[in-house]
Protein backbone atom coordinates (compact mmCIF):
# COMPACT_ATOMS: atom_id res chain seq x y z
CA UNK A 1 0.00 0.00 0.00
CA UNK A 2 1.59 3.30 -1.04
CA UNK A 3 0.35 6.89 -1.19
CA UNK A 4 2.44 9.44 -2.82
CA UNK A 5 2.89 13.07 -3.74
CA UNK A 6 5.62 13.32 -6.42
CA UNK A 7 6.69 16.83 -8.13
CA UNK A 8 7.69 14.56 -11.28
CA UNK A 9 5.85 12.69 -14.16
CA UNK A 10 4.15 9.64 -12.92
CA UNK A 11 5.99 6.09 -14.29
CA UNK A 12 3.05 3.91 -14.45
CA UNK A 13 5.22 0.62 -15.51
CA UNK A 14 7.62 1.66 -12.50
CA UNK A 15 4.71 1.92 -10.60
CA UNK A 16 2.93 -0.92 -11.43
CA UNK A 17 5.86 -3.55 -11.18
CA UNK A 18 5.50 -3.27 -7.00
CA UNK A 19 1.87 -4.59 -7.57
CA UNK A 20 2.96 -8.16 -9.36
CA UNK A 21 1.56 -10.77 -6.98
CA UNK A 22 0.47 -14.76 -7.90
CA UNK A 23 -2.83 -14.42 -6.07
CA UNK A 24 -3.89 -11.57 -8.20
CA UNK A 25 -6.47 -11.63 -11.00
CA UNK A 26 -7.70 -8.50 -11.58
CA UNK A 27 -5.46 -5.04 -11.83
CA UNK A 28 -7.38 -1.97 -11.95
CA UNK A 29 -6.07 1.18 -12.79
CA UNK A 30 -7.28 4.80 -13.16
CA UNK A 31 -5.17 7.70 -14.57
CA UNK A 32 -6.20 11.45 -14.47
CA UNK A 33 -5.04 13.67 -17.73
CA UNK A 34 -5.02 17.06 -18.38
CA UNK A 35 -7.95 17.83 -20.93
CA UNK A 36 -7.91 20.35 -23.11
CA UNK A 37 -11.66 21.14 -22.40
CA UNK A 38 -13.46 22.13 -19.14
CA UNK A 39 -16.81 23.48 -18.70
CA UNK A 40 -15.97 24.90 -21.90
CA UNK A 41 -12.94 27.27 -21.50
CA UNK A 42 -9.64 25.81 -23.50
CA UNK A 43 -7.10 24.91 -20.69
CA UNK A 44 -2.89 25.09 -21.50
CA UNK A 45 -2.15 24.38 -18.13
CA UNK A 46 -2.48 22.85 -15.11
CA UNK A 47 -1.07 23.86 -11.59
CA UNK A 48 -1.66 21.30 -8.95
CA UNK A 49 -0.55 22.59 -5.09
CA UNK A 50 -1.03 19.92 -1.79
CA UNK A 51 -0.76 20.01 1.48
CA UNK A 52 1.81 17.68 1.48
CA UNK A 53 1.73 16.38 5.43
CA UNK A 54 -1.70 15.99 5.44
CA UNK A 55 -2.36 14.85 2.01
CA UNK A 56 -0.03 11.91 3.03
CA UNK A 57 -1.93 10.84 6.20
CA UNK A 58 -5.65 11.38 4.29
CA UNK A 59 -4.37 9.23 1.24
CA UNK A 60 -3.36 6.56 3.27
CA UNK A 61 -6.23 6.81 5.01
CA UNK A 62 -8.36 6.11 1.65
CA UNK A 63 -6.25 3.03 0.91
CA UNK A 64 -6.62 1.56 4.04
CA UNK A 65 -10.26 2.00 3.93
CA UNK A 66 -10.38 0.69 0.60
CA UNK A 67 -8.73 -2.79 1.71
CA UNK A 68 -10.91 -3.37 4.59
CA UNK A 69 -13.92 -2.23 2.45
CA UNK A 70 -13.30 -4.28 -1.07
CA UNK A 71 -10.88 -7.42 0.37
CA UNK A 72 -8.13 -6.32 -2.63
CA UNK A 73 -4.49 -7.28 -1.85
CA UNK A 74 -2.73 -4.26 -2.86
CA UNK A 75 -3.32 -0.30 -4.27
CA UNK A 76 -0.68 2.18 -4.58
CA UNK A 77 -2.24 5.91 -5.50
CA UNK A 78 0.30 8.77 -6.71
CA UNK A 79 -1.08 12.47 -7.37
CA UNK A 80 1.87 14.91 -9.06
CA UNK A 81 1.97 18.54 -8.02
CA UNK A 82 3.59 21.37 -9.85
CA UNK A 83 2.70 22.66 -13.52
CA UNK A 84 1.13 19.90 -16.17
CA UNK A 85 0.51 20.29 -19.66
CA UNK A 86 -2.04 19.03 -21.88
CA UNK A 87 -1.95 15.04 -21.83
CA UNK A 88 0.27 14.94 -19.01
CA UNK A 89 -1.04 12.26 -15.95
CA UNK A 90 -2.02 14.14 -12.55
CA UNK A 91 -3.37 11.01 -10.37
CA UNK A 92 -2.49 7.21 -11.06
CA UNK A 93 -4.18 4.81 -9.27
CA UNK A 94 -4.05 0.96 -9.65
CA UNK A 95 -5.49 -1.89 -7.54
CA UNK A 96 -4.93 -5.57 -7.37
CA UNK A 97 -7.24 -8.34 -6.36
CA UNK A 98 -8.44 -11.46 -6.87
CA UNK A 99 -11.26 -10.79 -9.16
CA UNK A 100 -12.06 -7.90 -11.05
CA UNK A 101 -15.43 -7.09 -9.27
CA UNK A 102 -13.17 -5.80 -6.18
CA UNK A 103 -10.73 -4.61 -8.06
CA UNK A 104 -12.97 -2.22 -10.23
CA UNK A 105 -14.96 -1.19 -6.59
CA UNK A 106 -12.32 -0.65 -4.95
CA UNK A 107 -9.66 1.72 -7.81
CA UNK A 108 -13.05 3.34 -8.03
CA UNK A 109 -13.58 4.43 -4.41
CA UNK A 110 -9.75 5.40 -4.09
CA UNK A 111 -9.98 7.57 -7.06
CA UNK A 112 -13.63 9.43 -5.85
CA UNK A 113 -12.20 10.09 -2.14
CA UNK A 114 -8.98 11.52 -3.18
CA UNK A 115 -10.94 13.62 -4.92
CA UNK A 116 -13.26 14.76 -2.24
CA UNK A 117 -11.10 14.36 0.89
CA UNK A 118 -7.34 14.77 0.27
CA UNK A 119 -5.98 18.70 0.31
CA UNK A 120 -4.92 18.61 -3.16
CA UNK A 121 -5.80 22.47 -5.26
CA UNK A 122 -6.09 22.65 -8.90
CA UNK A 123 -5.49 25.95 -10.84
CA UNK A 124 -6.64 26.05 -14.41
CA UNK A 125 -4.53 28.36 -16.77
CA UNK A 126 -6.55 29.10 -19.79
CA UNK A 127 -5.33 29.85 -23.39
CA UNK A 128 -7.06 33.29 -22.62
CA UNK A 129 -4.54 34.43 -20.48
CA UNK A 130 -6.84 34.15 -17.03
CA UNK A 131 -6.56 31.36 -14.57
CA UNK A 132 -8.94 30.09 -11.53
CA UNK A 133 -8.68 27.91 -8.75
CA UNK A 134 -11.69 25.15 -9.23
CA UNK A 135 -14.13 24.66 -6.63
CA UNK A 136 -13.64 28.19 -5.30
CA UNK A 137 -15.44 30.84 -6.82
CA UNK A 138 -18.34 32.79 -4.88
CA UNK A 139 -20.93 30.89 -3.90
CA UNK B 1 -1.09 33.64 22.44
CA UNK B 2 1.24 32.76 19.47
CA UNK B 3 -0.09 30.53 16.50
CA UNK B 4 1.55 29.57 13.00
CA UNK B 5 -0.16 29.37 10.06
CA UNK B 6 0.07 27.83 6.34
CA UNK B 7 -1.89 28.96 3.53
CA UNK B 8 -2.61 27.01 0.39
CA UNK B 9 -4.01 27.82 -2.98
CA UNK B 10 -6.43 30.60 -3.46
CA UNK B 11 -5.82 31.80 0.50
CA UNK B 12 -2.44 31.71 -0.24
CA UNK B 13 -2.68 33.71 -3.13
CA UNK B 14 -5.58 36.52 -1.00
CA UNK B 15 -2.86 36.29 1.89
CA UNK B 16 -0.14 36.39 -0.04
CA UNK B 17 2.06 34.77 1.72
CA UNK B 18 3.12 31.03 2.46
CA UNK B 19 3.08 31.27 6.31
CA UNK B 20 3.13 33.64 8.71
CA UNK B 21 2.83 33.57 12.78
CA UNK B 22 0.34 35.78 14.43
CA UNK B 23 -0.44 36.62 17.72
CA UNK B 24 -4.76 36.59 18.46
CA UNK B 25 -7.12 36.25 21.24
CA UNK B 26 -9.32 33.71 19.04
CA UNK B 27 -10.93 31.32 21.55
CA UNK B 28 -11.27 28.51 18.22
CA UNK B 29 -10.56 27.78 15.29
CA UNK B 30 -13.47 29.46 13.57
CA UNK B 31 -13.14 32.83 15.55
CA UNK B 32 -9.09 32.89 14.00
CA UNK B 33 -10.99 32.03 10.16
CA UNK B 34 -13.37 35.25 10.78
CA UNK B 35 -10.64 37.75 11.90
CA UNK B 36 -8.37 37.25 8.99
CA UNK B 37 -10.78 36.98 6.79
CA UNK B 38 -11.88 39.91 7.85
CA UNK B 39 -7.89 41.29 7.48
CA UNK B 40 -7.34 39.93 4.69
CA UNK B 41 -10.24 39.81 2.48
CA UNK B 42 -10.43 36.12 1.94
CA UNK B 43 -13.53 35.32 -0.45
CA UNK B 44 -14.23 31.52 1.19
CA UNK B 45 -17.14 31.85 3.62
CA UNK B 46 -16.06 29.46 6.89
CA UNK B 47 -18.63 26.75 5.43
CA UNK B 48 -16.21 26.05 2.39
CA UNK B 49 -13.45 25.47 4.72
CA UNK B 50 -11.89 23.23 6.54
CA UNK B 51 -9.11 23.55 9.09
CA UNK B 52 -6.18 21.43 10.20
CA UNK B 53 -4.48 21.51 13.21
CA UNK B 54 -0.94 20.63 13.79
CA UNK B 55 -1.23 18.53 10.78
CA UNK B 56 -4.46 16.54 11.20
CA UNK B 57 -8.04 17.45 10.26
CA UNK B 58 -9.79 19.58 13.39
CA UNK B 59 -13.43 21.02 13.93
CA UNK B 60 -13.87 24.81 14.12
CA UNK B 61 -14.90 24.65 17.10
CA UNK B 62 -11.23 23.83 18.63
CA UNK B 63 -10.41 26.03 21.52
CA UNK B 64 -6.46 27.03 20.10
CA UNK B 65 -3.26 26.59 22.10
CA UNK B 66 0.10 29.03 22.24
CA UNK B 67 2.15 27.47 19.52
CA UNK B 68 0.04 25.50 17.47
CA UNK B 69 0.11 25.36 13.53
CA UNK B 70 -3.15 26.31 12.30
CA UNK B 71 -3.69 25.65 8.63
CA UNK B 72 -7.18 26.38 6.34
CA UNK B 73 -8.26 24.32 3.75
CA UNK B 74 -10.24 25.73 0.89
CA UNK B 75 -12.34 23.14 -1.23
CA UNK B 76 -10.18 20.68 -2.56
CA UNK B 77 -9.39 19.45 -6.17
CA UNK B 78 -7.75 16.59 -6.43
CA UNK B 79 -7.54 14.23 -9.72
CA UNK C 1 -10.74 1.30 -31.42
CA UNK C 2 -8.85 -1.84 -31.46
CA UNK C 3 -9.24 -5.07 -30.92
CA UNK C 4 -6.37 -7.52 -30.58
CA UNK C 5 -5.65 -11.39 -30.16
CA UNK C 6 -2.11 -11.70 -29.88
CA UNK C 7 0.73 -14.65 -29.65
CA UNK C 8 3.27 -12.57 -27.66
CA UNK C 9 3.28 -10.85 -24.60
CA UNK C 10 1.66 -7.89 -24.08
CA UNK C 11 3.29 -4.39 -24.21
CA UNK C 12 0.99 -2.22 -22.02
CA UNK C 13 2.61 1.65 -22.73
CA UNK C 14 3.19 0.79 -26.33
CA UNK C 15 -0.64 0.31 -26.47
CA UNK C 16 -2.02 3.10 -23.67
CA UNK C 17 0.37 5.60 -26.21
CA UNK C 18 -2.16 5.17 -29.00
CA UNK C 19 -4.59 6.52 -26.69
CA UNK C 20 -3.77 9.67 -26.06
CA UNK C 21 -5.88 12.28 -27.07
CA UNK C 22 -6.19 16.12 -25.31
CA UNK C 23 -9.64 15.40 -25.09
CA UNK C 24 -9.58 12.67 -22.32
CA UNK C 25 -9.65 13.39 -18.62
CA UNK C 26 -9.90 10.18 -17.55
CA UNK C 27 -8.59 6.17 -18.52
CA UNK C 28 -9.32 3.10 -16.78
CA UNK C 29 -7.58 0.33 -17.65
CA UNK C 30 -8.56 -3.59 -16.76
CA UNK C 31 -5.73 -6.42 -16.87
CA UNK C 32 -6.37 -9.55 -16.20
CA UNK C 33 -3.75 -12.24 -14.73
CA UNK C 34 -2.61 -15.69 -14.68
CA UNK C 35 -2.82 -16.14 -10.98
CA UNK C 36 -1.93 -19.13 -8.50
CA UNK C 37 -4.87 -20.31 -7.28
CA UNK C 38 -8.52 -20.93 -9.00
CA UNK C 39 -11.21 -22.80 -7.15
CA UNK C 40 -8.79 -23.72 -4.71
CA UNK C 41 -6.40 -25.54 -7.59
CA UNK C 42 -3.26 -24.90 -6.91
CA UNK C 43 -2.32 -23.76 -11.26
CA UNK C 44 1.17 -23.59 -12.91
CA UNK C 45 0.34 -22.28 -16.27
CA UNK C 46 -2.91 -21.35 -18.54
CA UNK C 47 -3.44 -22.61 -22.10
CA UNK C 48 -5.64 -19.63 -23.77
CA UNK C 49 -6.57 -20.71 -27.35
CA UNK C 50 -9.13 -18.80 -29.77
CA UNK C 51 -10.85 -18.92 -33.14
CA UNK C 52 -9.28 -15.73 -34.24
CA UNK C 53 -11.19 -15.01 -37.06
CA UNK C 54 -14.73 -14.82 -35.20
CA UNK C 55 -13.37 -13.25 -32.21
CA UNK C 56 -12.03 -10.89 -33.70
CA UNK C 57 -15.05 -10.08 -35.83
CA UNK C 58 -17.69 -10.39 -31.47
CA UNK C 59 -14.48 -8.36 -30.20
CA UNK C 60 -14.76 -5.10 -32.45
CA UNK C 61 -19.19 -5.28 -31.77
CA UNK C 62 -18.64 -5.45 -28.47
CA UNK C 63 -15.87 -2.26 -28.42
CA UNK C 64 -18.75 -0.24 -30.93
CA UNK C 65 -21.17 -1.42 -28.68
CA UNK C 66 -19.00 0.83 -25.69
CA UNK C 67 -18.47 3.38 -27.66
CA UNK C 68 -22.52 3.92 -28.22
CA UNK C 69 -23.59 2.95 -24.84
CA UNK C 70 -21.24 5.13 -22.61
CA UNK C 71 -19.78 8.14 -25.32
CA UNK C 72 -16.31 6.78 -24.28
CA UNK C 73 -13.46 8.43 -26.32
CA UNK C 74 -11.39 5.36 -27.44
CA UNK C 75 -11.27 1.55 -25.99
CA UNK C 76 -8.49 -0.72 -27.20
CA UNK C 77 -8.72 -4.82 -25.93
CA UNK C 78 -6.07 -7.22 -26.54
CA UNK C 79 -6.48 -10.78 -25.59
CA UNK C 80 -3.27 -13.49 -25.87
CA UNK C 81 -3.49 -16.57 -26.60
CA UNK C 82 -0.92 -19.90 -26.28
CA UNK C 83 0.90 -21.02 -23.17
CA UNK C 84 0.87 -18.23 -20.18
CA UNK C 85 3.02 -18.63 -16.91
CA UNK C 86 2.05 -16.94 -13.86
CA UNK C 87 1.63 -13.42 -13.39
CA UNK C 88 1.49 -12.96 -17.27
CA UNK C 89 -1.08 -10.68 -18.71
CA UNK C 90 -4.12 -12.26 -20.37
CA UNK C 91 -6.24 -9.61 -21.43
CA UNK C 92 -5.69 -5.98 -21.32
CA UNK C 93 -8.76 -3.24 -21.84
CA UNK C 94 -8.02 0.37 -21.41
CA UNK C 95 -11.08 2.54 -22.30
CA UNK C 96 -10.45 6.50 -22.39
CA UNK C 97 -13.34 9.38 -21.81
CA UNK C 98 -13.65 12.58 -21.04
CA UNK C 99 -15.09 11.88 -17.37
CA UNK C 100 -14.12 9.00 -15.53
CA UNK C 101 -17.68 7.97 -15.41
CA UNK C 102 -17.66 6.60 -18.78
CA UNK C 103 -14.62 5.23 -18.36
CA UNK C 104 -14.90 3.00 -15.92
CA UNK C 105 -18.40 1.63 -16.98
CA UNK C 106 -17.30 1.40 -20.51
CA UNK C 107 -14.07 -0.59 -19.36
CA UNK C 108 -16.17 -2.60 -16.82
CA UNK C 109 -18.46 -3.38 -19.88
CA UNK C 110 -15.83 -4.62 -22.74
CA UNK C 111 -14.17 -7.10 -20.18
CA UNK C 112 -17.37 -8.39 -19.59
CA UNK C 113 -18.39 -8.67 -22.50
CA UNK C 114 -15.05 -10.39 -23.48
CA UNK C 115 -15.63 -12.89 -21.00
CA UNK C 116 -19.37 -14.18 -21.71
CA UNK C 117 -18.81 -13.71 -25.61
CA UNK C 118 -16.01 -13.57 -27.32
CA UNK C 119 -14.62 -17.17 -28.70
CA UNK C 120 -11.81 -17.49 -26.48
CA UNK C 121 -11.03 -20.57 -24.32
CA UNK C 122 -8.67 -21.19 -21.32
CA UNK C 123 -6.97 -24.77 -20.39
CA UNK C 124 -5.88 -24.69 -16.71
CA UNK C 125 -2.49 -26.74 -16.31
CA UNK C 126 -2.45 -27.89 -12.35
CA UNK C 127 0.80 -28.57 -10.15
CA UNK C 128 -0.73 -31.59 -9.82
CA UNK C 129 -0.33 -32.42 -13.71
CA UNK C 130 -3.83 -32.52 -14.30
CA UNK C 131 -5.60 -30.16 -16.70
CA UNK C 132 -8.60 -28.50 -17.15
CA UNK C 133 -10.79 -26.68 -19.75
CA UNK C 134 -12.62 -24.11 -17.93
CA UNK C 135 -16.61 -24.34 -17.87
CA UNK C 136 -16.66 -26.89 -19.91
CA UNK C 137 -17.14 -29.62 -17.39
CA UNK C 138 -19.54 -32.05 -17.54
CA UNK C 139 -23.29 -30.22 -15.72
CA UNK D 1 -23.02 -32.29 -49.01
CA UNK D 2 -19.58 -31.52 -48.26
CA UNK D 3 -18.82 -29.20 -45.10
CA UNK D 4 -15.55 -27.81 -43.29
CA UNK D 5 -15.27 -28.47 -39.81
CA UNK D 6 -12.96 -26.75 -37.60
CA UNK D 7 -12.72 -27.58 -33.69
CA UNK D 8 -11.62 -25.47 -30.48
CA UNK D 9 -10.74 -26.36 -27.15
CA UNK D 10 -12.08 -29.47 -25.48
CA UNK D 11 -13.68 -30.14 -28.88
CA UNK D 12 -10.88 -30.09 -30.68
CA UNK D 13 -8.88 -32.61 -28.28
CA UNK D 14 -11.93 -35.00 -28.16
CA UNK D 15 -12.05 -35.06 -32.21
CA UNK D 16 -8.40 -35.72 -31.79
CA UNK D 17 -8.58 -33.07 -34.99
CA UNK D 18 -8.43 -29.14 -35.43
CA UNK D 19 -9.89 -29.82 -39.18
CA UNK D 20 -12.05 -32.37 -41.26
CA UNK D 21 -14.69 -31.94 -44.16
CA UNK D 22 -17.40 -34.06 -44.09
CA UNK D 23 -19.93 -35.60 -45.80
CA UNK D 24 -23.51 -35.26 -44.57
CA UNK D 25 -26.87 -35.43 -44.55
CA UNK D 26 -27.84 -33.02 -41.73
CA UNK D 27 -30.44 -30.93 -42.48
CA UNK D 28 -29.47 -28.35 -39.55
CA UNK D 29 -26.68 -27.31 -37.66
CA UNK D 30 -28.40 -29.08 -35.15
CA UNK D 31 -29.06 -32.41 -36.37
CA UNK D 32 -24.93 -32.41 -37.32
CA UNK D 33 -23.91 -31.62 -34.24
CA UNK D 34 -25.99 -34.65 -32.86
CA UNK D 35 -24.81 -36.85 -35.10
CA UNK D 36 -20.67 -35.82 -34.65
CA UNK D 37 -21.25 -36.35 -31.01
CA UNK D 38 -22.73 -39.47 -31.33
CA UNK D 39 -20.52 -40.20 -33.62
CA UNK D 40 -17.51 -38.67 -31.56
CA UNK D 41 -18.42 -39.17 -27.76
CA UNK D 42 -18.44 -35.07 -27.35
CA UNK D 43 -19.51 -34.49 -23.89
CA UNK D 44 -20.91 -31.03 -24.34
CA UNK D 45 -24.67 -31.34 -24.24
CA UNK D 46 -25.34 -29.00 -27.32
CA UNK D 47 -27.29 -26.50 -25.14
CA UNK D 48 -24.14 -25.20 -23.98
CA UNK D 49 -22.72 -25.31 -27.19
CA UNK D 50 -23.11 -23.01 -30.28
CA UNK D 51 -22.84 -23.06 -33.68
CA UNK D 52 -20.90 -20.50 -36.28
CA UNK D 53 -21.40 -20.94 -39.66
CA UNK D 54 -18.82 -19.06 -42.28
CA UNK D 55 -17.49 -17.30 -39.53
CA UNK D 56 -19.93 -15.88 -37.81
CA UNK D 57 -22.32 -17.15 -34.88
CA UNK D 58 -25.80 -18.57 -36.47
CA UNK D 59 -28.50 -20.15 -35.27
CA UNK D 60 -28.91 -23.92 -34.66
CA UNK D 61 -32.04 -24.34 -37.07
CA UNK D 62 -30.21 -23.04 -39.98
CA UNK D 63 -30.05 -24.85 -42.72
CA UNK D 64 -26.92 -26.32 -44.05
CA UNK D 65 -25.27 -26.14 -47.50
CA UNK D 66 -22.57 -27.76 -49.76
CA UNK D 67 -18.83 -25.84 -48.62
CA UNK D 68 -20.25 -24.44 -45.62
CA UNK D 69 -17.76 -24.07 -42.89
CA UNK D 70 -19.03 -24.88 -40.05
CA UNK D 71 -17.61 -24.23 -36.01
CA UNK D 72 -18.89 -25.64 -32.74
CA UNK D 73 -18.51 -23.36 -29.90
CA UNK D 74 -17.44 -25.03 -26.82
CA UNK D 75 -18.80 -22.47 -23.69
CA UNK D 76 -15.94 -19.58 -23.68
CA UNK D 77 -13.96 -18.71 -20.97
CA UNK D 78 -11.39 -15.65 -22.46
CA UNK D 79 -10.04 -13.37 -19.54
Amino acid sequence: MLFQIVHVPIDPSLLQRQLANEEAGACVTFEGWVRRHNDGHAVQALEYEAYEELANKEGLKILEEACEKFGILNVIAVHRVGLLRLGETAVWVSVTAAHRDAAFAGCRYVIDEIKARVPIWKKEHYESGSTEWINCAKP
Amino acid sequence: MKLHLTYFAILREQRGATEETVETDAPTARDLYDELKLRHRFSLPAERVRVAINGDFSDWSTELEDGQRVSFIPPVAGG
